[in-house]
């Protein structure tokens, strides 16, 4: 079969195995691509798929030297998940050399939608817009008029801070002040003191991960929290297990995904769990979900010709348990609903893993970078 | 034991030589990265080996050299051989800096020193404006060296990679085994008798560590154009410590044994990928494998296999003050 | 008001780099220890202080330990596991270049790490205060957590009494000896290797100590200790290798000073150290507290 | 006081037979045979660098590597780990005092561990050297010459051993202190301690010891006892090199 | 009598407050032997180390051929003409034996911080290294390791080093320490046979050597000097058999 490189569809998983992102994605960033392929069937059109998977380390340039081999002897079709915004940018541009699809799912920058922007690249689950826009957009809109950031003195903390301060002077809102910490403290005290002195109604953390569970424990341990708000603005589903519900309680958080959200979402998570002992997060859903999507256009174009691909997968739609009417914009911008969820207490929690009840949808058009506005250079021949 | 070696040596050119030809056995880009780091380890055991100073902070020459270059080439537009040129040059002026402060003190100290500036250094590359911080320094242009080759050809920028490294490692091997070499290894063997002859040794040891700094600074720079980027964590600490790891992996009392090290840490991390989380772990039992049974490192190894066959080992170990403690009872 | 600061501000600060400060303390008392005795820096300082929260955490989540009996028992388990390790491993480079024990806990710090990611996740823990030190002092100018305060009390208790055994007891001073003439003290029918491993134990220990203290602040994951050590290193250079006071004054001394620059000039704030560092070492070679040679 | 005492003189407390030793590849003792009986008084001559300290050090594991016999009450002691050598019964006072600077005069007595209940309290050391009871909590550093080698001789009274090394204790001394030490090692000796001697003073070595044995090139070149010594003292000397 | 070539005035070390060399002002004349003696620790190498400049003096002066130079670094006083040996002998163990003397004669030449020419540029001073080896007796060892010398040849080897930088002063600690009596009176031969037209002070232990060679004795007792004069005078002085020889000798 000629439209077939190798004669099989070859998916790469290329994320962070042994690094401090390996719960986020990690194995069962693999475990969740290959729950697609199989789900799928095994084959597309009659030709095998497979699932590889390598360790970027969290390195950009073992990243892209992973992606490259994958592409140019591996025979790799399309390489997924990317976590670490260095690694995904390393590796789009890999992509739209070696015009090989690349879907990132688990890193926020929005470069990848506007200037290293490419056909053959999807950004999937969300982005520092989407995050921006969704936590920060909200408390706006429900009164939290002040705001002050602890923000990880890295590119990515500075461009969240950034987005929802924007957002939050649109809402005519205000931003009193901002401390920015290195990456990997461990002592909040200072800066919860910090921000406790801003009086501001609402503490933006635009951190992830440590930092940012780090920050909460110390605002609840200083007292800072019941009097004003700390709002996470990228705070993932494991996160809350780290911080426990006694903690996390009151928080607010966008994700695009949510195991206990309706049936499909508890279908789909509980054969995730028997897998991998876990609850999937928003960026294994959206591994399972964007392969899915992926083996879909294939399927349409009926080659695994990257072109054929790449417009078939920008003009099919996106239902799923994921995404319902979701659609890839020609920047590859995957826009989807996000949704605002609030952290239960401990005595709303009823059986294992219920932590979230949602607050409200923000639908895709408002969650992502109008489209104008993307610096993209492919949309400026239309 | 020479003829082995040479052997050996034209063996491994040979197949390094036909590396773009054999697509299916290896990769070269990887190859290409294997041989930066080949490059960088080479010329820190220039110190450490070769001269007896322990710098833990050569990722701050390393990582100037790659974002100097990458910043050139992508931002005004020099040509490629000169933005490595000139990565090469800051990292070497980096290096008489540093050099001239910590030789001022020694052994720990010393290390203490070139760890703290190099902190320095990557605190100046966190903020400043042009690095993009933890998401690097993107998409810099391969370009055309000396006007003629085309660098986005794969095998092109090999072969010319291997060009500047074999020449790096030449200009290595020559500094060894040169007048001033001789004045280094003498320093490294006796500093007290050295400076007793008459030599002043701080001006050796900064000479000796701009031109460390300045080939460490080359191999960044080919890093950042083979790959297109430099990143943070080529000015990290982790890095400086990683060149340490290749340099007693592979052998510090020879002259290629870290480009040993160096290759076989890079196909270490290479090849483990199926292991998934266990990397780490093997790694570092690896790691500890070699440092309590090949003490001399993996060249060093071999050389005294063929050196004394028959005679019971000399010291060729770096000894400090021994911990009498422990010492064996003789008899 | 001082450099646009308001006081009451600037003597939370103070005092909050006094309990950061704390955990520097015992850290870098116990690294110097071990250097000072075994002449090695020990690279899996940050691995031992991140096993002690582990230890901790386990102990109390999965056997519901009271805390007070895991603040005692999870670090002696972790200087037990040290001194297996100095027995079996770290001993056989002694009188090599110390860069080879470097490497040797460095390579310790990739099997602790990787296998406590394997086993638990890179994602962290929660380890919730003890009940009893739940609760804030309200100090004038700041509410402090009471667990806080405990935190300097017992650091600076344990530095207190680790120098109390050092300085003034008869082990002390058998380590004493052993570390400034070991061969003559094992002439005096001092077992100066077993001196040896212990120093180890109690050195990891403390660094598990100071574990287990920070479980209920900071994030309990695999890799909370990784870049710990170089700053901690750092701060037993500038105090003065082998100086027992110097290391703990100056990591007191670093926590305040990381405060205050937190305030000011907060993305320094990891770096100040190393700027600290090489002033200190180019006025003043052997340390703060060190004693000069030659 | 030792119980040993009481022994027959002429019985070995230490015997050395064919002792080699090296320092890296310096190869510094050729061969040593020596007796030590009990009770007695034996010192070792030799110039600079003959391998006197050296013979005493290896007795104490303080030498990286050696070859032969030590036996002590027919213990073989060579193949013992350094820290096991004393407790056999010996105790050590080098050549260069061996004072811990970091270490207070009290906890320099009180560092080498008692072997058995025999040995000094520390109040009986303190009444032997009045100095030291003034200066019991300076630093080692700060002693004189002369307090640092009372220290070091009476540091070693502590711990019940009854053959004492004793390496050079005259060394660089004001005569009324060597007298003072002559004197002591006499009445230790009464006290029935067993006594190995490095003296470079032969005046000083004549008139306390039983037996002498001369050492060059690390090999014992002579031996003599209180008698033959006076008639070969010119030898000796000659041989000391002056 | 020739000028002093070495002229110390009140040169004083000291190390937190004790004083291992105590306001000592010595001569040494040109062209002549001269030895320093005294008991372990009396202060011998800590002279030398000041005279070299390997320490910093605590208190005085120290002339070189009527210049001071209190203050000069180590290397500029060896390239001056006063050049040194160590106690402990100090040889580079992992260069040939030949390689070590070229080292100390490539010195003369601008050449030694050329890193980009080979060693091979330095052939032309075998001839020399050859003629200093056989001085010492060291021909047949030329290829080999230094640190695989016995000890006894290693300082012959640091003596040969010396020689190759022909120096005006050289100072020996302990030249013959760890040799074996035959060594020992080659060595004296050769101190012997240098010493024309060149000024030697050494430390060393043997007096038997010390009466044979030296011209001048300087005693040394606890940092200061005791004695000073030639062999007759010093051997018989009182303080100098009490405190060093040993009361004994008329015994
Ligand atoms: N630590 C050492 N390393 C190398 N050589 C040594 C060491 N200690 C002693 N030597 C050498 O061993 C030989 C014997 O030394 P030793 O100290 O036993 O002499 P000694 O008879 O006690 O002399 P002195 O009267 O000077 O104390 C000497 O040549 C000396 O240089
Ligand atoms: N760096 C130092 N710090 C402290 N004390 C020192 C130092 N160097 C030497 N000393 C002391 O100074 C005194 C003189 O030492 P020096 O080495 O000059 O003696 P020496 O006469 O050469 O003795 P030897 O014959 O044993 O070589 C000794 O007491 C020694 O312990
Ligand atoms: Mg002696
Ligand atoms: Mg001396």
């Amino acid at each position: 079969d000629d439209g077939y490189t190798d004669d099989v569809v070859r998916i790469g998983v290329l994320t962070d195995m042994s690094g401090i992102y390996s719960d986020l994605s990690g194995e069962a960033a693999v475990t969740a691509v290959e729950m697609a392929v199989e789900d799928f069937g095994g084959e597309v059109n009659g030709v095998p798929i497979e699932v590889i998977h390598g360790d970027h380390r969290n390195e950009a340039d073992t990243g892209a030297s992973r992606a490259r081999e994958w592409y140019d002897s591996e025979g790799v079709d399309m390489i997924n998940d990317l976590s670490n915004s260095g690694v995904a940018l390393a590796v789009a541009a890999v992509a739209d050399e070696r015009e090989r699809h690349a879907i990132v799912n688990s890193s926020s920058t929005v470069d990848l939608t506007n200037e290293y922007c490419s056909p053959y690249v999807t950004h999937y689950t969300y982005d520092a817009h989407s995050l921006a826009h969704g936590t920060g957009k909200s408390i706006v809109e429900d009164g939290g008029e002040s705001w002050f950031f602890l923000t990880v003195d890295f590119a990515f903390g500075i461009g969240l801070e950034e987005q929802v301060s924007e957002v939050v002077r649109d809402a005519g809102g205000q931003v009193v002040g901002a401390a920015r910490h290195p990456l990997d403290t461990s002592d909040f005290s200072s800066y919860a003191l910090q921000a406790q002195a801003s009086n501001a109604e609402i503490i933006g953390i635009a951190s992830t991960g440590a930092d940012a569970i780090n920050a909460i424990n110390a605002l609840a341990e200083f007292g800072v929290t019941p009097d004003q708000q700390p709002a996470a603005l990228l705070l993932w589903y494991d996160d809350i297990d780290s911080l426990g519900l006694e903690t996390a309680q009151e928080l607010l958080l966008t994700n695009a995904f949510y195991w206990d959200a309706d049936e499909d979402t508890r279908e789909f998570s509980e054969r995730f769990y028997e897998r991998t002992d876990r609850m999937p997060n928003m960026a294994h859903a959206g591994n399972y979900s964007s392969t899915m999507h992926y083996l879909k256009a294939i399927e349409e174009a009926g080659s695994d010709d990257s072109a054929a691909v790449s417009e078939a997968m920008r003009e099919m739609k996106i239902n799923d348990f994921f995404a319902s009417d979701g659609y890839i914009r020609p920047n590859g911008r995957m826009v989807h609903d996000q949704y605002l969820w609030k952290v239960k207490s401990p005595d709303a929690s009823e059986y294992d893993y219920d932590y979230l009840e949602l607050v409200t949808t923000i639908p895709g058009e408002e969650a992502f970078q109008p489209l104008e506005e993307s610096t993209c250079h492919l949309l400026d021949d239309e | 034991m020479r003829r082995w070696l040479l052997v050996l040596s034209t063996i491994g050119l040979a197949a390094l030589l036909l590396v773009p030809f054999m697509p299916s056995l290896v990769y070269d880009i990887f190859v290409m990265k294997a041989l930066c780091f080949v490059l960088f380890a080479c010329a820190f055991n220039l110190l450490l080996g070769h001269t007896g100073i322990l710098s833990f902070g050569h990722a701050a020459f390393f990582g100037t050299g790659a974002y100097v270059t990458g910043q050139l080439v992508k931002e005004y537009g020099v040509p490629t051989d000169l933005g490595i040129l000139a990565g090469g040059l800051v990292a070497a002026l980096l290096g008489a800096v540093i050099g001239a402060l910590a030789i001022r003190r020694s052994g720990i100290y010393l290390a203490m020193i070139t760890l703290a500036m190099s902190q320095l250094v990557y605190f100046f590359f966190l903020q400043a404006p042009f690095t993009g911080a933890e998401d690097g320094l993107q998409r810099i242009p391969r370009g055309v060296f000396l006007g003629i080759i085309d660098l986005r050809n794969d095998t092109a920028l090999y072969y010319v990679v291997l060009a500047i490294i074999g020449a790096g490692l030449w200009v290595i091997w020559r500094t060894v085994n040169s007048p001033f070499g001789h004045v280094l290894r003498a320093i490294r063997e006796h500093e007290p008798r050295a400076v007793s002859l008459g030599y002043p040794v701080a001006r050796y040891k900064v000479m000796v560590f701009t031109i460390s700094a300045g080939l460490s600074g080359i191999a960044g720079s080919l890093k950042a154009i083979i790959f297109q980027l430099a990143a943070l964590s080529d000015v990290h600490w982790h890095t400086s410590g990683d060149v340490i790891l290749m340099t007693l992996l592979g052998g510090m009392n020879t002259i290629f044994g870290p480009a040993v090290g160096a290759a076989i840490i890079s196909t270490l991390g290479h090849y483990l990928d199926p292991f998934g989380g266990w990397v780490t772990v093997i790694t570092g039992v690896v790691f500890m494998t070699c440092i309590l049974v090949f003490r001399r490192g993996v060249l060093g190894q071999i050389e005294q296999r063929f050196q004394h066959r028959s005679e019971p080992s000399t010291s060729t170990e770096v000894h400090a003050e021994p911990d009498t403690s422990n010492s064996p009872n003789g008899a | 008001m001082l450099f646009g600061v308001p006081l009451q501000a600037l003597m939370g600060q103070l005092m909050l780099g006094i309990v950061n400060g704390s955990f520097y303390a015992v850290l870098s008392l116990g690294l110097a220890i071990i250097f000072g005795v075994l002449k090695i820096v020990n690279f899996a300082h940050g691995a031992f202080f991140m096993l002690g929260a582990f230890t901790a955490f386990l102990l109390a989540q999965h056997l519901g330990a009271n805390y007070w009996f895991v603040l005692f028992l999870a670090p002696v388990f972790v200087a037990l596991v040290g001194m297996l390790f100095e027995w079996l491993f770290l001993r056989r480079l002694y009188g090599l270049d110390p860069i080879y024990g470097l490497l040797l806990t460095f390579s310790l710090v990739l099997v602790l790490e990787g296998g406590f990611r394997v086993a638990f996740g890179s994602s962290g823990q929660p380890f919730s205060t003890p009940d009893m030190l739940t609760g804030t002092i309200n100090l004038g100018f700041m509410v402090l957590p009471l667990y806080r305060a405990f935190v300097i009390v017992a650091a600076l208790s344990s530095c207190l009494v680790t120098w109390y055994v050092i300085e003034r007891t008869s082990l002390g001073a058998s380590l004493r000896a052993a570390t400034e003439r070991p061969d003559l003290t094992q002439a005096f029918g001092i077992n100066v290797p077993r001196l040896v491993t212990l120093t180890y134990g109690a050195g990891v220990g403390l660094a598990a100590f100071a574990g287990v203290l920070a479980a209920p602040i900071f994030h309990v994951n695999p890799s909370m200790g990784s870049s710990l050590v170089i700053t901690i290193f750092a701060i037993v250079v500038i105090g003065g290798l082998g100086s027992i006071k110097g290391a703990i004054i100056t990591g007191l001394g670093l926590g305040v000073v990381e405060g205050l620059t937190r305030l000011f000039y907060s993305e320094f704030s990891s770096t100040i150290v190393f700027l600290i560092m090489v002033l200190v070492l180019m006025l003043r070679p052997a340390g703060l507290f060190g004693r000069e040679e030659g | 006081m030792p119980e040993a005492a009481r022994d027959p003189i002429d019985e070995p407390l230490l015997a050395i037979q064919d002792l080699h030793a090296w320092y890296g590849e310096s190869h510094v003792l050729h061969g040593i045979d020596i007796t030590v009986p009990r009770g007695s008084v034996v010192t070792l001559l030799g110039r600079n660098g003959a391998g006197k300290s050296t013979t005493l050090k290896s007795i104490m594991g303080m030498v990286p590597q050696r070859r032969g016999s030590i036996r002590i009450q027919d213990t073989e002691i060579i193949d013992l780990p350094p820290y096991e050598i004393a407790p056999q019964g010996v105790a050590f006072c080098p050549e260069d005092r061996g004072i811990y600077a970091t270490l207070d005069v009290k906890e320099n007595l009180e560092l080498p561990p008692r072997i058995n209940r025999s040995g000094l309290s520390t109040d009986q050391v303190l009444d032997l050297f009045p100095n030291l009871r003034e200066r019991l909590h300076s630093p080692g550093s700060k002693l004189s010459g002369g307090e640092q080698q009372m220290l070091a001789i009476g540091r070693i009274l502590r711990t019940g051993a009854n053959l004492l090394l004793l390496d050079e204790p005259t060394e660089g001394l004001a005569p009324s202190i060597v007298e003072q030490i002559g004197s002591t090692i006499a009445r230790l000796k009464q006290q029935g301690y067993t006594i190995l001697l490095v003296e470079q003073n032969l005046k000083f070595a004549m008139s306390v010891a039983d037996y002498h044995y001369l050492i060059d090139h690390g090999r014992v070149v002579a031996s003599y006892d209180r008698r033959t010594i006076q008639h070969h003292a010119n030898d000796v000397l000659e041989r000391l090199g002056v | 009598m020739a000028e002093p070539i070495i002229e110390t005035s009140h040169l004083t070390k000291s190390f937190k407050g004790f004083k291992a060399v105590d306001d000592i002002s010595l001569r040494v004349e040109a062209e002549s032997i001269h030895a320093l003696i005294g008991a372990n620790g009396a202060g011998k190498t800590t002279c030398f180390n000041l005279l070299t400049k390997f320490l910093r003096p605590s208190d005085g002066t120290i002339h070189f051929k009527g210049r001071d130079i209190t203050s000069l670094k180590p290397d500029r006083v060896a390239r001056l003409g006063m050049v040194r040996s160590f106690q402990i002998s100090a040889v580079f163990g992992q260069l040939t034996v030949l390689e070590n003397v070229k080292l100390a004669l490539q010195r003369h030449r601008g050449e030694s911080y050329d890193f980009w020419s080979s060693v091979r540029r330095l052939d032309h001073l075998r001839g020399r290294a050859m003629e200093l080896l056989a001085d010492v007796g060291l021909t047949d060892a030329a290829d080999t390791p230094a640190a695989e010398l016995p000890y006894g040849r290693k300082r012959a080897l640091e003596l040969a080093t010396t020689l190759a930088l022909d120096p005006e002063v050289m100072l020996l600690d302990e030249p013959m320490a760890g040799m074996g009596t035959e060594d020992v009176g080659r060595i004296a031969d050769l101190i012997r046979s240098v010493s024309r037209g060149r000024t030697v002070l050494m430390v060393e232990h043997n007096l038997g050597v010390v009466a044979e060679l030296c011209d001048r004795i300087t005693v040394l007792a606890r940092g200061g000097v005791l004695v000073e004069g030639d062999y007759a005078t010093v051997s018989r002085d009182e303080r100098v058999i009490e405190s060093y020889i040993g009361g004994a000798q008329h015994a």
